[in-house]
C-alpha cells in the first residue's frame, strides 16, 4: 500500500490582472520560493517536481523544461500534467500520488498562468472541437449560464441567491493580501453590474489573472519530521466525463455529484454539511456557488438557495466557503485549482491570516474546468 | 472494420490557431534588453553562492536557487562553442533565408554560451573554437535581436 | 532498497505507424486501447485509473485530453493526463497504482503530427523572450548539439549515418514500423542536406499512430492475466537538465546519467553493459543514440560510435538497440517512447515475431522531452 | 505572511529599467486536422443530402450526435447510423457581446452572436451552432428549431449556416 501524505507548505505569487514585474518563469519562481520558505526548507529537500498550466495561455511547448530555472529543477526528476481549468488539482493530485508512490518523499507541485499574456477567450475556445465545436464555442459562460436558468426555474432559485454568493466571495478576498480582486461589494452592487450572459452578471463572473501557487506534498514519515502540522491529503477523486460540450448533462452537476460522492466514500464522510470546517471550491461564477452545493450534497437538490440566504457559506456560518474569496476573486487558470488546495492546507495549518477559520479539521476543496470536469480533494488535520 | 467506413471519404479540416501572445519579459530580462537597447552592452548576472555567471541573465542560479542580484558586464566576445548550417527554408521562423548559421558562442567573463546567428562570414567557413563578437543593430527595440549576429574577430 | 509493491505491464496495444494517417485522435486512442485491453485478456470494467498522454500544442487545441477522454475509456473513472512523452505517462500511471489508490490502469498516448508543422511547433518550445525570435527549432537545435558531440569526441558523419542503416533496416522486421528501409551510409550522406551536419536520413520521420499499455498492481496482474502475460516494471528514474542549451554542454549527459542511475537502482542492476539484453533508446536523430547510450552506462563517453561499428547494437549484436527500427523509423511524438516499452513487452514476452532475440529477460527503455534531450525518463522492464 | 513585497503596481524596476513586453505580432499555426469515417460521414450526409445523422448506441441505446466512434458510458464501438431531425428543440443558448479574438483568423469575431445548444429529434446529444436570433429576450429554452442550409456546402459544420426558430 501507498504512504500517506501531508502538505508541509504552501506559496503564492500576489495574484493581478497583469504582473508587468514578473515574467512567467519569475512568478513561479516567486511561488515556489515562498512555498520553500513556508515549509523552512530549500531547495536540495524536493525530490521530484511537477508542474501545470494552459498551454495556449502563454504558447509555451513543454512547459516543465521552460520553467526550469523557476522551479529549481536543474538536475531534479519533472513533468508536466494538464487538464484545462482542473490543472490545478490535476497537478495537486500528481503531488500527492508521487509522495504516497513511495519513489519521492518531498515533491514539489506548481501550477501558473500569465492570462494577461494572451485573449483568454480566444485560447478558450480553441478547447472546444475545431472540427465540430469551436465556432459556435462561447467559452465557460455559456453552459453555466445556461443551466443556472435551468436551475432556477426548477428550484426557484434567483439572481440575488447567485449574487449573495458573489458578494461573500467578494468581500471575503479584503482578508486575502494575494487576492487579485479586493473589492468591496454589495449584493446590489453585483445586481446593477453589466449582464454578461443571462443571468451572469460581471460581478458574478471570474476574473483572469497572472499568478502562480506552489504546494509542497510530503511522505507520512518527512511530513511529520519537517512540519509541525501538515496538512494530510485524505483522499483525491477527479471524474473527467464528457468529451463533447453537447454531452453535459445540465439538471445536475453529475461530474461533481459523482466526484465528491467517490471522496466522501474513500474519506468517511457522511454528513459533509456538518463534517466539513471549512470548503475552498472552484466557482468559475457565483451562480455555481449556488447550484453546485447540491452537487456536493450539503442538501438535496434544489435545497441551495435556502442555505445560501441562510448565511449557512458566510465566514461565520456553519460551513465557511472561500475564505480567500475564491476563483471570482483570482483566476490564474492553471493555478486557480491548486490554490484551493493551498488554501484548504492554509487553514488547517492555521497559516490563513485574517480569513482563519477557528480550528479547522477538514477542509473540501475542488477543482472545475475541462468539458464541465470535476475534481475533488479532502485534507484534515489528522492522519486519514 | 465495418464496410460503412470503407465508403467514407475521410474529410480534412483545413484550420488554425492564430491568437497573439504579448509576453511580460519580467524584471530580470528586463533590465538585460534595456541595457542591451540604451547602452548596446550585454550584461549577466552572477551566483552569490557559487559566482557562476549567467548570460542570457536569469531570476535564480539552477544549481544553488539563489537570486542573482549580482549584474556583470560582459565584452560581448566569445568562442564559438558549436554551430549548424541551416539548409532549410521556415519562413515563418527563420530570421533570414538559408543557409544560414546558428551557433552558441560561449561568452568570455560568463559561465555560459548564447545561442545566436553567426554573420559576416561564409558558412562553410564557420569553424568551432572561432573566436566571435557581437555586433548590435543601429536601431534597438529591446529584445534579443538588438543584436545583430555574432561575426569572427579579426 | 524500498520496498513496493510490484507492478506489471499486462496488455500493449499500437496503431500502425504512419504519415496522414487516417482518423481522429479519439479513433487512434480507441484503437491501440481496444487492442491493449484484448491483449491483457480484462475489459474496461477492469479499469479504475486512466492517464492519458497528449500534447495542446500538435493537437493543435487547448485541453488536447479532452478529445480522447472517452475513447481511452475514461468515463466515470479517475483520469489525468500527461504532456510530455509517453515514458512518463506510464512513469505516472505507476506512481499511481504505487500510491495505493488504484489498481488497473490504462496509459494512452497519442500523436499525429502530420496535421501539423513539426518546425512551427518545436520552435514554440524555446523561450519567446530570447531563443524562439531567433527562429531555432528542434532539427536546427539537434544539429547544434550533434556538432558538439562530433567535435567533443572527434566522430564522423558517417558513424551517425550507420546508426540511421541499422535502425531503418530493423524496421523490415516490423510490420508497425513507418519507414522500414534498407540502405546504406552512402544513401545517408547523399541525402539532402538539413542542418549540418543533419542530412534528411539522419532525421525521423514526421509520424501518426497511437499506442496503450496497461498497468496493475501485483495483487490484479495475477488474478486478471496469465503470468506469461506479465511484464514486470522493475525500476525507473527521470530527470532534466538546464532549460537553456547554453547553460548545457550538448555533448554532456549528466541528467540521462542520473535518471539511469536511478532507474538502475531501482532495478537492482549494476552492472548495465551485462544486464540488459535489449533497448529502446530515443534516436529521433541519428547521432542521438550513441551519445544517450553512453548516458545510459552502456558504453564509456565518446565510445558509442565505436560500438555500433562493431555491431554491437545491431540486430544479433550484444545489445540490440532500437530492434523495432526505432525513432528514426516512426516518430509519433508522444507515443515514442511508450512504442519503446510496447516493442519491449513484445520482446520480453518472446512475442516479438520476425525480430524476436532469443532470451531477452531485462529490458532498457528510454524517452525524452525537450529539446536535446532535456529531460530523461528510462525504464528497466524484465520477466 | 505579510513579509512579502506586492511588486503588482510596478512599471519599472527598483533600479529604474523600464519593465518590457515581447509581442508575438502575427503568427498562424495550420493544422489539417482528419475527421475520420464517423465525422467524415456525418458532414457528407449534410453535404449531399441536407440531413443529421446520429450513431445508436448497441448498449445503452443513446443516439449520439454528432456521432462519434465509441459510447463513453459503454466503451463499445457504435456501427448503427440513424437519421435524426431535421428540427430538433432548443435546449440552451448564450447571446455573446463581448468579442474576442477567433482563433481561426487572429481578428476580432463579429458579435453579439447567438450561440445555441440544440436536440434534434431522435438525438440523446446537443449539437453546438448558433442562431439567428440576436434577442434572447425571445429565446426559450424548449423552442422548435430547424437548419437553415448553406447554398454552397463543403463537408463541415458551416453547411449549417445558422439555426432557425420555427
Amino acid at each position: 500500500m501507498g504512504k500517506r501524505v501531508g502538505i508541509i507548505g504552501v506559496g503564492q505569487t500576489h495574484h493581478a490582472a497583469k504582473r508587468l514585474d514578473a515574467s512567467g518563469v519569475e512568478l513561479i519562481a516567486e511561488a515556489v520560493t515562498r512555498a520553500l520558505d513556508d515549509a523552512e526548507l530549500t531547495i536540495k529537500d524536493i525530490d521530484a517536481v511537477v508542474i501545470g498550466n494552459m498551454d495556449h495561455f502563454e504558447n509555451i511547448n513543454y512547459v516543465d523544461m521552460w520553467a526550469i530555472d523557476g522551479l529549481g529543477a536543474f538536475m531534479k526528476p519533472v513533468f508536466k500534467v494538464t487538464t484545462g481549468g482542473t490543472t490545478g488539482t490535476t497537478v495537486g493530485a500528481c503531488g500527492y500520488y508521487q509522495a504516497a508512490s513511495g519513489l519521492f518523499d518531498v515533491v514539489l507541485a506548481v501550477g501558473w498562468e500569465k492570462n494577461s499574456e494572451s485573449d483568454t477567450q480566444a485560447a478558450i475556445a480553441t478547447c472546444a472541437s475545431p472540427i465540430l465545436e469551436r465556432d459556435a464555442f462561447a467559452g465557460a459562460i455559456g453552459p453555466l449560464a445556461t443551466e443556472y436558468s435551468m436551475y432556477m426555474k426548477a428550484f426557484g432559485a434567483t439572481e440575488e441567491d447567485s449574487a449573495i454568493v458573489a458578494a461573500r466571495d467578494r468581500n471575503n478576498a479584503l482578508n486575502n493580501p494575494y487576492a487579485h480582486s479586493r473589492q468591496a461589494v454589495t449584493v446590489e452592487d453585483v445586481m446593477n453590474s453589466p449582464m454578461l450572459s443571462y443571468p451572469i452578471k460581471f460581478l458574478d463572473m471570474c476574473p483572469r489573472s497572472d499568478g502562480s501557487c506552489a504546494v509542497i506534498f510530503a511522505s507520512e514519515e518527512k511530513a511529520k519530521k519537517l512540519c509541525p502540522k501538515p496538512a494530510w491529503v485524505h483522499t483525491s477523486v477527479v471524474r473527467h466525463d464528457y468529451t463533447h460540450f453537447g454531452d453535459l448533462e445540465w439538471t445536475f452537476m453529475p461530474t461533481l455529484e459523482r466526484a465528491s460522492a467517490r471522496a466522501y466514500k474513500l474519506a468517511g464522510i457522511t454528513d459533509p454539511l456538518n463534517e466539513f470546517d471549512v470548503a475552498e471550491l472552484y466557482l468559475p461564477a457565483s451562480t455555481c456557488g449556488v447550484k453546485w452545493m447540491d452537487s456536493l450534497w450539503f442538501c438535496d437538490h434544489g435545497g441551495a438557495p435556502e442555505l445560501i440566504r441562510k448565511g449557512t457559506f458566510n465566514m461565520d456560518g456553519q460551513l465557511p466557503i472561500n475564505p480567500s474569496g475564491g476563483v471570482i476573486s483570482t483566476n490564474p487558470i492553471g493555478a486557480t485549482a491548486l490554490i484551493r488546495i493551498a488554501e484548504g492546507a492554509w487553514q488547517i495549518m492555521g497559516k490563513s491570516g485574517a480569513r482563519q477559520i477557528e480550528n479547522v479539521r477538514k477542509a473540501l476543496c475542488t477543482g472545475f474546468g475541462g468539458c464541465s470536469w470535476s475534481d475533488v480533494m479532502i485534507l484534515g488535520a489528522d492522519l486519514p | 472494420m465495418p464496410d460503412w467506413k470503407d465508403e467514407v471519404e475521410e474529410i480534412i479540416h483545413q484550420g488554425k490557431i492564430s491568437v497573439p501572445y504579448t509576453w511580460t519579459v519580467g524584471s530580470t530580462l528586463s533590465r538585460f534588453y534595456c541595457e542591451l537597447r540604451d547602452s548596446g552592452k550585454i550584461w549577466g548576472n552572477r551566483c552569490p553562492s557559487c559566482n557562476k555567471v549567467f548570460v542570457p541573465p536569469k531570476v535564480k542560479c539552477i544549481y544553488c536557487y539563489k537570486d542573482l542580484n549580482d549584474w556583470v558586464m560582459l565584452p560581448g566576445t566569445g568562442t564559438l562553442e558549436t554551430y549548424t548550417v541551416v539548409r532549410y527554408e521556415e519562413p515563418m521562423l527563420h530570421p533570414r533565408k538559408a543557409p544560414f548559421v546558428f551557433g552558441a558562442v560561449k561568452m568570455d567573463g560568463a559561465d555560459t554560451a548564447m545561442v545566436h546567428l553567426i554573420g559576416d562570414v561564409d558558412p562553410e567557413e564557420v569553424k568551432v573554437g572561432m573566436r566571435v563578437e557581437a555586433v548590435l543593430e543601429e536601431e534597438r527595440e529591446g529584445n534579443i535581436l538588438d543584436i545583430k549576429h555574432f561575426r569572427p574577430i579579426g | 532498497m524500498i520496498y513496493m509493491e510490484r507492478v506489471a505491464i499486462i496488455g500493449v496495444g499500437q496503431t500502425k505507424y504512419e504519415h496522414g494517417k487516417q482518423g481522429n485522435f479519439a479513433e487512434l486512442v480507441f484503437e491501440a486501447t481496444s487492442k491493449a485491453l484484448q491483449d491483457a485478456g480484462i475489459t474496461r470494467d477492469d479499469i479504475d485509473n486512466v492517464v492519458t498522454v497528449s500534447s495542446d500544442f500538435w493537437d493543435g487545441r487547448t485541453i488536447s485530453s479532452m478529445a480522447v477522454s472517452d475513447a481511452s475509456g475514461a468515463f466515470d473513472r479517475d483520469i489525468t493526463t500527461v504532456e510530455g512523452d509517453g515514458t512518463f505517462g506510464a512513469l505516472y500511471g505507476m506512481m499511481r497504482i504505487l500510491s495505493g489508490s488504484f489498481g488497473v490502469t490504462i496509459v494512452a498516448s497519442h500523436h499525429k503530427g502530420s496535421e501539423s508543422n513539426m518546425n512551427i511547433i518545436t520552435n514554440t518550445a524555446f523561450d519567446p523572450l530570447v531563443e524562439r525570435k531567433l527562429g531555432l527549432d528542434a532539427v536546427s537545435s539537434a544539429a547544434m548539439q550533434a556538432r558538439r558531440y562530433m567535435s567533443k569526441y572527434g566522430l564522423s558523419e558517417e558513424q551517425f549515418a550507420l546508426v540511421s542503416v541499422k535502425n531503418h533496416g530493423n524496421a523490415m522486421r516490423n510490420p508497425l514500423a513507418f519507414l522500414p528501409m534498407e540502405i546504406t551510409v552512402e544513401d545517408v550522406m547523399n541525402s539532402r542536406k538539413v542542418a549540418d551536419p543533419l542530412k534528411v536520413l539522419d532525421c525521423s520521420p514526421v509520424t501518426d499512430g497511437a499506442c496503450t499499455l496497461i498497468l496493475a498492481a501485483e495483487r490484479q496482474a495475477k488474478k486478471l492475466t496469465r503470468p506469461a502475460k506479465c511484464v514486470w516494471m522493475k525500476g525507473v528514474g527521470h530527470c532534466s537538465d538546464a532549460y537553456r542549451l547554453g547553460d548545457r554542454d550538448l555533448a554532456d549527459t549528466r541528467a540521462l546519467k542520473d535518471a539511469a542511475k536511478r532507474a538502475y537502482a531501482m532495478a537492482g542492476i549494476d552492472d548495465p553493459r551485462r544486464q540488459i539484453d535489449v533497448a529502446e533508446v530515443y534516436d529521433a536523430f541519428s547521432y542521438m543514440e550513441p551519445l544517450w547510450l553512453e548516458g545510459l552506462g552502456i558504453c564509456d563517453d565518446g565510445k558509442g560510435c565505436e560500438y555500433t561499428e562493431r555491431g554491437y547494437f545491431e540486430f544479433g549484436g550484444k545489445l540490440p538497440v532500437n530492434v523495432s527500427g526505432g525513432r528514426l523509423s516512426s516518430n509519433p511524438v508522444q507515443v515514442a517512447g511508450l512504442a519503446g516499452m510496447a516493442e519491449c513487452v513484445l520482446q520480453l514476452r518472446g512475442e516479438a515475431e520476425e525480430r524476436q532475440l532469443d532470451g531477452a529477460k531485462v529490458a532498457l527503455v528510454h524517452g525524452i522531452n525537450g529539446m536535446c534531450g532535456q529531460s530523461h525518463c528510462v525504464w528497466i522492464l524484465g520477466k | 505572511m505579510g513579509l512579502y513585497t506586492d511588486k503588482r503596481k510596478r512599471t519599472h524596476t527598483p533600479e529604474g529599467y523600464e519593465l518590457l513586453t515581447h509581442s508575438s505580432g502575427e503568427g498562424d499555426y495550420d493544422f489539417d486536422w482528419h475527421c475520420g469515417p464517423y465525422w467524415s460521414k456525418f458532414f457528407a450526409e449534410m453535404r449531399d443530402n441536407k440531413r443529421f445523422m446520429g450513431v445508436k448506441c448497441p448498449e445503452c441505446g443513446n443516439v449520439y450526435m454528432p456521432p462519434r466512434q465509441v459510447c463513453g458510458k459503454c466503451y463499445v464501438e457504435m456501427n448503427e447510423w440513424v437519421e435524426v431531425g431535421p428540427e430538433g428543440v432548443l435546449d440552451g443558448f448564450t447571446v455573446v457581446r463581448f468579442p474576442y479574438i477567433d482563433p481561426n483568423n487572429g481578428q476580432l469575431k463579429k458579435v453579439p452572436y447567438t450561440a445555441i445548444w440544440v436536440t434534434m429529434d431522435g438525438a440523446n446529444t446537443r449539437f453546438l451552432h448558433v442562431c439567428n436570433e440576436p434577442d434572447e429576450t425571445k429565446l426559450e429554452v424548449g423552442m422548435r428549431m430547424r437548419a437553415v442550409w448553406a447554398e454552397k456546402r463543403t463537408g463541415g459544420v458551416h453547411d449549417i449556416e445558422y439555426f432557425e426558430l420555427i
